[in-house]
């Protein structure tokens, strides 16, 4: 009897949970399960001359430790993230250095931030599919990307 | 310390003794400890990937309430007297992930209610978890301080 | 009166007049429920700690003996009883209860059969007319007065046992009361503490063994009687292995005893289906085995002379993490119908 | 993500293995079975073993008590990069602090609402 009630009422806490959830996008649902390799992001007032969020995008996916990658170019800096695969997960920290030093090198003008957290992934998602829908405008584009920064450079 | 040696007498009966002793089915608690502890693990990244999905946790961040969260599971299994049940079943597939640390601060919280908040409870709360605490401060502390002059060396 | 190095015999075969018999809900599931006088389907048993419950088992106990012989506190002269838990206070609280002028022993779990002895020697020589006597255990006081909180999910080994809720208490009279045929204790014999170096407290059995051989074959050379003069010998609380290994260490002795006159009180107590690791143990499962089972028997007849055995270990959680061994002891007392 | 999970019940799996052979093996009790295992988590937090260990294996890893061990050596290596050798001592426990206190809340609060069931 007890037995049973313990594995109910977690069970019921996730469902409602589960419901509560905000709309989600398609991409945004699957976002932690497989690959989705969204097109960049670029905030930046003069697309024209200043964009380059796709070129990076296309640069960093071609590292063989990475399955997936998100780009978001704001006005000052430009957020990278990207999933490793997961037998390389051992060296996180090693393909960040790796790719910050390339990065550096290619564009030394350029702030650079990277990620690897599926959370920073999600909500840049999360971002995207609201950009898409039209349902942000991108004057708050800019300020919900400085969260997303924000909330990377919190630790523990 | 009681460490005088044996007698010969003691010696033989030990032999004896030791074949009618019940041997411990090593095979069957390693695998009980490998499914259980495995199985609390991945409670835990179900946890933690509730908190990314749903709230504003990032993968470095959601370890804490994670924690947090099976400690407070553990707290219902052990109050309603299902987590000595596992832990006969499981041994250090329930004692070695963080339930089994809550389980040995919860159980000895409520043990020695009979003695009062303040003695009982107060007093006897970390009687088995404490040296765990002691220990990983301990020994946290000498590898950070060997460390830290390494460091300051300019060894590594 | 002494007889060899250690033994008592008891002439005027003092008798035990009436016995009650109290457990707690797992004994209730055990295989000798029928021979309790009464069960509690709740380990607290109304009370707020467990040391109160233990202590609760002791009087109910005591009480139910009482009153199967229509006696009064006052009738009785002398109480002797011990347990497990610290300084034995539910033995001496239930003493303050009752009010009969009180002996507290401790013997581990062969309390019972210590005190069954020296009461038995008390009542022999006109030091009473009644005693009462036995003794008792509570599973979660002694949990957590030797082991770990009772909610804690330690593993135990297989060689385990589990501590009986239960209280055993029986009131000795003087031999010439019943004339009736009537369960009689007729001779004891003391034993001595053994330590053979076992450090493992989650093995008493394996500990006990060898002070539960050598009381008894301290019992056959100063009586100078063999195995065949009991129907049984049953030992309190040495479970699987320590049975083993005192069939073995007797044998090694040049005693040998056939399976069915050889028994142990921890392996009879439970059923096969509940999870006891290796047996039953504690001064309660002696206690009540012998009070209840095993008199019910003697009384049908299945048994005429049996030698009981309590063992004991005589350690504390102190002792064992200062890395100390377990020195233990047993105390055998003969029991005859007649 | 599904490989983390299956990651997550193997590695944590595999921890408890070796607490279960502590246990059996070298018959240690569980108090020194924990305390071994939390050093251990120390130790391999100072060679830098350890947090790759839980970008590999997420929950697998942190679960254990093995990350108790790891958890202390990062707050106080945090600390002592600010503070120097001071920070030693006072950064400890900047990160573990959550399993110690949810553990003694909820002990309290299990205190106050629990019986032991024996």
């Amino acid at each position: 009897m007890n037995k049973k009630r313990i594995i109910i009422v977690p069970l019921t806490i996730l469902v409602l949970i589960g419901c509560a959830n905000k709309q989600d996008g398609n991409d945004s649902k699957i976002a932690l399960m497989k690959k989705t390799d969204p097109p960049p992001i670029e905030l930046v007032d003069n697309p024209e001359t200043d964009s380059y969020g796709h070129a990076i995008k296309r640069e960093i996916s071609k590292m063989k430790e990475l399955y997936d990658v998100a780009v978001i170019q704001g006005k000052e800096e430009t957020l990278v993230v990207y999933k490793v695969k997961h037998l390389q997960r051992f060296h996180m920290k090693k393909i960040e250095k790796k790719m910050d030093r390339y990065l550096e090198d290619k564009y030394p003008d350029e702030d650079f931030i990277l990620s690897s957290d599926y959370k920073i992934f999600l909500e840049t998602i999360r971002l995207k599919e609201k950009l898409k829908k039209g349902s942000i405008p991108k004057k708050d584009a800019e300020k919900k990307f400085q969260d997303i920064v924000k909330l990377q450079k919190e630790k523990t | 310390m009681g460490k005088s040696p044996k007698t010969p007498e003691q010696k033989k009966y030990e032999q004896l003794e030791k074949q009618y002793e019940t041997k411990r089915p090593l095979l069957k608690n390693v695998l009980k400890a490998f499914f259980v502890g495995g199985f609390f693990c991945l409670i835990g990244q179900v946890i933690t990937y509730i908190f990314i999905y749903f709230f504003n946790f990032t993968e470095q961040t959601a370890g804490n309430p994670t924690v947090a969260t099976m400690v407070f599971i553990s707290m219902l299994l052990t109050g309603f007297g299902v987590y000595d049940h596992i832990g006969q079943f499981a041994g250090a597939g329930s004692a070695v992930p963080v339930t089994g640390f809550g389980n040995s601060v919860i159980s000895a919280a409520i043990e020695h209610k009979t003695e009062g908040y303040v003695l009982g409870v107060g007093g006897n709360i970390f009687k088995l978890a404490g040296s765990v605490i002691v220990f990983g401060v301990f020994s946290a502390f000498i590898v950070a301080l060997i460390k830290t002059i390494l460091i300051q060396l300019g060894v590594i | 009166m002494l007889q060899g190095s250690r033994s008592w015999v008891f002439p005027t075969h003092p008798a035990i007049l009436s016995t009650g018999v109290v457990g707690g809900p797992f004994e209730k599931k055990g295989n000798l429920a029928s021979d309790f006088d009464q069960f509690y389907d709740d380990l607290w048993m109304g009370q707020d700690t467990y040391e109160k419950a233990n202590r609760t088992l002791i009087e109910d106990a005591v009480q139910i003996a009482l009153d199967k012989q229509s006696l009064q506190k006052s009738d009785v002269q002398f109480f002797l009883t011990g347990d497990l838990i610290n300084q034995i206070t539910p033995s001496s609280f239930a003493a303050r209860t009752n009010g009969i002028p009180y002996f507290g022993l401790f013997g581990a779990c062969s309390t019972s059969m210590e005190g069954l002895a020296l009461s038995a020697f008390l009542v022999n020589y006109h030091g009473a007319q009644h005693v009462v006597t036995g003794a008792s255990s509570h599973n979660s006081a002694t949990e957590r007065q030797f082991r770990y909180p009772t909610e804690y999910g330690g593993q135990k080994p297989p060689t385990a046992q589990w501590t009986v809720t239960g209280a055993g208490f029986a009131v000795i009279g003087e031999g010439k009361s019943v004339t009736a045929p009537a369960p009689r204790v007729t001779s004891a014999t003391i034993g001595k503490v053994m330590d053979m170096g076992l450090k493992d407290p989650f093995n008493m059995g394996g500990a006990m063994a060898p002070a539960a051989a050598d009381t008894i074959a301290g019992h056959f050379q100063d009586l100078g009687r063999d195995p065949s003069y009991y129907d049984l010998i049953i030992t309190g609380d040495l479970a699987k292995i320590g049975r083993r290994t005192a069939v073995e260490m007797l044998k090694e002795k040049g005693y040998n005893f056939p399976d069915h006159q050889f028994k142990d009180c921890g392996l009879l107590i439970y059923g096969e289906n509940q999870p006891v690791q290796s047996g039953a143990s504690g001064p309660g499962c002696s206690a009540t085995v012998l009070y209840g089972h095993l008199l019910n028997e003697m009384k049908k007849g299945t048994y005429k002379r049996i030698l009981v055995v309590a063992t004991g270990a005589l350690l504390s959680p102190l002792t064992f993490q200062q890395g100390e061994t377990i020195p233990c002891i047993a105390h055998a007392v003969s029991i005859e119908y007649m | 993500m599904l490989a983390m999970f299956f990651w997550a019940f193997t590695v944590g799996g595999i921890i408890c293995v070796i607490g279960q052979l502590l246990f059996d093996v070298a018959k240690l009790t569980p108090a020194h079975t924990l305390s071994l295992l939390v050093v251990a988590g120390a130790v391999f937090s100072g060679f830098g073993l350890y947090e790759p260990l839980i970008d590999f294996a997420g929950a697998g890893a942190t679960i254990p008590i093995t990350s108790f061990g790891n958890a202390l050596v990062n707050g106080a290596m945090q600390e002592s990069q600010e503070h120097g050798i001071v920070g030693v001592l006072t950064g400890m426990f900047e990160v573990t602090s959550s399993g110690i206190s949810s553990a003694i809340i909820f002990g309290f609060i299990g205190a106050l609402l629990f019986k032991p069931k024996g």
